[in-house]
């Protein structure tokens, strides 16, 4: 079983890029869970998302995780939410930041000591797909700190997943996975 | 063809009635010469509902029905959705070829109490309206709650005394004015509103026919002349109408398009509103020395709405 | 004609997802609906196929839950396939006329995503609402996962338009946890899935103008009670096997097997959980913990709610020495309803299992695999003892003191 | 119908007012239909009535008020013509005898008993216009 949890505000596609990883990873046989915690709260709250993936059938359902990868897509979440709750030994940490990771660690002492990677996706998405949707480039910054699938296999499969929007977005897209996959330190 | 149906009574007495008797509707009933009316202007097949009132707990009892065209009740609330439910069926077994009787067209009509129409089934009717169903609906308007027992509706106008608002020592009775459900239902933009009343037949069923001309909803406000709870004889049912029509108290006219007003019956006599509301008891204790301005008053209001009218039909010519 | 949605044989669709996709395919001819959360995303999804052509049918977007129900209520007399879908606070809005659905036996499928009531106001899954429909006369029948919800759709269609049934089904699926997630679903094509239901057969349709009919009716005190005697044995005698025939169908056509019972290593059991939605499968997953331990643990997940399988249930649970149910709705003022029914199930049998009742998850709230290990360790207390060592009502997963009743 | 147990008649509390198929029942005369004894026509409230409504032929001048606002679809019109009352369905309220125009009225109250040919010879005369007062 591996265990993702998304660290985002309401409207910065944590669901979509949980889904999108799902379905990336279900075509590949593996079963998948993706769901989010909603309250009534509106865009730009904090809000986490899930994911779930195994090769065998998945029958839990609960919503408490130790999960394995802590995906960070709003810089200030590392300091306003708690990131590490229910943290395990190994827990992984790509966080979004214009910081270097250094830098980041040293502006949150919590981290200290943790597997921490850091990529400045708001930047990569800002620069390629023109608007503040950090979802699509964590998913490449994971591939490459997972290893979870090599960046080819993944590109081709998530274009498939986003197969219904324009081809000038599905483009800029798979730009930003490259980028966050190549940038992510 | 209708236009020679009712060109004249003896014409429109040819009609083969869909409505039937031994409905257990009181004696001298307004509703039922209503819905006489309404079903007996059109040939075209019908597909019918009711809220719950008078009217349906009256007509639909097991195990005996009134209704010679389908017919649909759910509860007090929704006969309006009833019908908008069913002709939404209609369309999309039209588009999609399965009308068991394809060469005909069905008009949709529900009927509710002025309990279901001004009150608890409001939302719902003003629903249908802004979706546009082609359907008609007829408020069988008798200012209260006649089959629970006479309740005060939002119909019930100022002074009446009903069951909720009964006159009394110190109180006259229904202190609001009457709902002005024509406005409310004009402002939906209904592509035809019309305030009717039974005894003056041909002004109404001429309304109801254009209704049925009418693509998308229709509203019709019927008057109901209510022999048990107006507290008339059974007899006069008639008598009472025409005084409501003629006194002015119960304006004849239509709204179409939600903008354009036309006043379609003038009476050749004005007749004071003291002789309407005499008529019924209802109104008694207005006749005494304590009571009595609230006869000028009404007599003021009554002339002041149809005062109002005439500028409406005049700023639309 | 509506265009062929090409689906995958595997998508990944949450719960309602897997609710539209199963609406489209029925090829309903009247969803009127009003939106409310979680179920909102069944209409709006459905809203998007009719706007890219998927979907024939009527879509009304009426003013209320009630006004819903009322114009699915007029469609389906009209005679038609009619369905929606709601929660919560909707749900008891269209309350009223939920009751006259079944009465006038209009066959009409309502997907219903569990959400708590308030006060507290909350959009959070529990079961609620589908406790306030119970009495309500329609088949009452639970989700556990999306692939449970495309699969009960299909199947609701084909019981309750079957012209021996001619009752109204709900499909029940937890809100978010179920309605939210997205998973697995295992798909037919569109042809396949809509010659799985079968065509729309109309009975005492209204637009059969040849043969004008009279709905909704009043009965004095001279024939009601008939009528609703006649009600209740269509629902008693006639739908469970329809259920199972339907199932038994499904399985030909996609090898999934589903049960009026989901009886889960219960064959030698000694104790066991018996729950409702997604609780079912999260239980299942403790259960095999415990048997990788040599504990004979199982659970039994209530497939269908309503007509409640009373007979399958007391067999399914006939070896067990303690059994613990589930509740995921404020009893307020009693045991909990799963309690009641199986005290009920059990009270004539030869089992003498301890049974006890847990009141979970209100809101929301998770139901850890934590607190499933805990009501188990309490399960096998009662076993060895033969008697409750708990009070027979506890709250669990709540804050603060301990808090039981009996 | 009464004889009816729980399990034998037809789900959903539905009603049929017609025997079988009718093409259009605007255009069927009720002599003309096959109506259905769930039908409410099938049915008198002859025993709701005090009093009677008779009918004067000669006094007729088929204007059909009594026919336009009888409730209880109880005066029976043919071809333009007042024919008859319905008795199985008249209810006694007298709306047509307040509504009938002529003098005398062609249509008068009498008690429920009373014989329709004495009735006729008690009728009121047609007055000459002059002793009018």
């Amino acid at each position: 079983m591996l265990e993702i949890r998304w660290h985002s505000r309401a409207g910065q596609g944590a669901v979509t890029g949980a889904k999108g990883l799902a379905e990336v990873v279900a075509s590949t046989g593996k079963d998948v869970q993706a769901f989010a915690f909603y309250g009534s709260a509106k865009r730009g709250a904090a809000m986490t998302a899930y994911n779930r993936f195994d090769d065998k059938v998945i029958l839990n359902h609960e919503k408490f995780m130790q999960p394995d990868y802590v995906l960070v897509i709003d810089p200030a979440l590392v300091y306003a939410t708690d990131i590490t709750a229910n943290e395990k030994e190994n827990t992984v940490y790509i966080i979004t930041t214009h910081l270097s990771t250094l830098e980041l660690i040293a502006s949150q002492p919590k981290l200290m000591g943790k597997k921490v990677f850091t990529v400045d996706c708001i930047k990569i998405s800002q620069e390629t797909i023109g608007k503040a949707i950090p979802n699509t480039p964590m998913l490449g910054a994971l591939m490459k700190i997972s290893r979870m699938y090599d960046i080819e296999f993944f590109t081709e499969n998530m274009f498939k997943v986003l197969k219904k929007l324009p081809q000038k977005i599905i483009d800029a897209n798979m730009i930003a996975i490259e980028r966050a996959y190549n940038e992510v330190k | 063809m209708f236009q020679a149906k009712t060109k004249n009574l003896k014409n429109f007495s040819t009609s083969a009635e869909r409505f039937e008797g031994a409905n257990l509707l009181c004696p001298g009933c307004a509703h039922s010469i209503i819905v006489r009316e309404v079903l007996n202007a059109t040939n075209d097949h019908l597909i019918l509902g009711a809220s719950t009132g008078c009217l349906e707990v009256c007509t639909a009892v097991y195990p005996h029905t009134s209704w010679d065209a389908s017919w649909i009740h759910i509860g007090f609330e929704n006969g309006s959705s009833a019908v908008a439910g069913a002709e939404a069926m209609y369309k999309v077994l039209k588009n999609k070829g399965r009308l068991k009787q394809p060469d005909r067209t069905p008009k949709f009509v529900a009927f509710g109490g002025d309990g279901a129409t001004y009150d608890i089934g409001f939302q719902w009717i003003s629903g249908c309206f802004e979706r546009g169903h082609d359907m008609m609906y007829v408020c069988l308007d008798n200012e209260v709650y006649a089959n629970t027992g006479g309740q005060r509706s939002s119909s019930t106008p100022i002074g009446a005394s009903a069951s909720t608002t009964p006159s009394g020592r110190i109180s006259y009775g229904e202190k609001q004015n009457k709902k002005d459900m024509m406005a409310i239902m004009a402002a939906h933009g209904a592509p035809y509103v019309a305030q009717v009343a039974p005894n003056q037949w041909r002004d109404m069923v001429a309304k109801i026919q254009k209704g049925f001309a009418t693509e998308g909803p229709v509203f019709i406000n019927a008057m109901s002349a209510c022999t048990t709870e107006w507290k008339f004889s059974p007899e006069d049912t008639i008598a009472i109408s025409d005084l409501a029509t003629d006194s002015l108290v119960f304006p004849l006219y239509e709204i179409i398009d939600g903008t354009k007003l036309n006043i379609t019956y003038r009476p050749k006599n004005v007749i004071p509103v003291r002789d309407y509301l005499g008529a019924q008891g209802r109104f008694k204790h207005l006749f005494t020395k304590q009571y009595e301005y609230l006869i000028n008053e009404w007599q003021a209001r009554v002339d002041a709405k149809w005062e109002l009218l005439q500028r409406r039909e005049e700023a639309c010519l | 004609m509506a265009d062929i949605f090409e689906l995958r044989d595997i998508e990944v669709w949450d719960g309602n997802m897997a609710a539209s996709h199963a609406l489209r395919q029925a090829q309903v001819d009247v969803v009127a609906a009003y939106p409310i959360t979680p179920s909102t995303p069944i209409v709006e999804n459905y809203a998007s196929f009719m706007a890219n052509g998927y979907i024939d049918g009527e879509f009304v977007m009426a003013e209320s839950e009630h006004g819903a129900m009322s114009c699915c209520i007029g469609a389906s007399a009209a005679g038609g396939r009619v369905a929606t879908a709601t929660s919560s606070q909707g749900f008891a809005l269209m309350l009223e006329t939920l009751y006259s659905a079944s009465g006038m036996r209009l066959p009409i499928v309502l997907n219903v995503v569990n959400r708590a009531i308030g006060a507290p106001l909350n959009v959070n899954g529990d079961h609620s609402d589908m406790y306030m429909g119970r009495d309500s006369g329609w088949i009452q029948i639970d989700c556990y996962n999306p692939q449970d919800v495309y699969d009960m759709n299909l199947v609701a269609f084909r019981v309750c338009e079957d012209h021996g049934i001619r009752l109204p089904a709900m499909v029940h699926q937890d809100g978010f946890m179920t309605s939210h997630t997205a998973q697995r679903v295992k798909t037919l094509s569109d042809d396949v899935a809509y010659d799985f239901i079968g065509e729309f057969k109309p009975m005492n349709d209204m637009l059969d103008l040849d043969h004008p009919v009279t709905h909704g009716v009043q009965t004095e005190e001279d024939w009601h009670f008939e009528h609703k005697a006649r009600q209740h044995h269509a629902l008693m005698s006639a739908v469970l096997p329809k259920i199972q025939e339907a199932f038994d169908g499904l399985k030909a056509l996609t090898g999934r097997q589903y049960n009026l019972v989901e009886s889960y290593t219960m064959d030698d059991a000694e104790i066991a959980i018996v729950c409702m939605g997604t609780s079912v499968e999260t239980a299942q997953e403790v259960s095999n913990e415990l048997r990788a331990q040599g504990i004979k643990a199982g659970v039994v997940g209530i497939r269908v709610f309503r007509p409640f399988p009373l007979e399958q249930i007391a067999d399914a649970l006939k070896g067990c020495k303690a059994i613990a149910t589930l509740d995921r709705s404020s009893p307020n003022g009693t045991v909990g309803a799963l309690y009641n029914e199986l005290a009920g199930a059990l009270f004539n049998t030869s089992t003498h299992a301890v049974l006890t009742n847990y009141i979970y998850g209100l809101g929301g709230r998770d139901l850890t695999k934590s607190s499933i290990h805990t009501i188990y360790r309490d399960l096998q207390a009662n076993a060895q003892a033969g008697s409750p060592t708990t009070p027979l009502q506890q709250f669990i997963g709540l804050r603060g003191p301990k808090l039981s009743f009996f | 119908m009464l004889q009816n147990g729980w399990d034998t008649f037809e789900i959903g509390t539905i009603l049929r007012p017609f025997e079988g198929s009718i093409s259009d029942a605007s255009a069927i005369l009720p002599e003309d239909r096959l109506y259905s004894q769930s039908n409410s026509f099938s049915v008198s409230v002859a025993d709701w009535r005090i009093e009677k409504p008779l009918f004067n032929k000669d006094l007729c001048i088929d204007c059909q008020f009594c026919w336009i606002y009888c409730p209880d679809m109880s005066i029976i019109s043919r071809d333009k013509k007042m024919v008859a009352v319905d008795y199985d369905h008249c209810k006694g309220c007298g709306i047509c005898v307040q509504v009938c125009p002529t003098t005398p009225k062609a249509l008068l109250m009498f008690p429920e008993q009373k014989d329709e040919e004495e009735a006729l010879l008690e009728w009121p005369k047609k007055e000459k216009k002059e002793k009018e007062n």
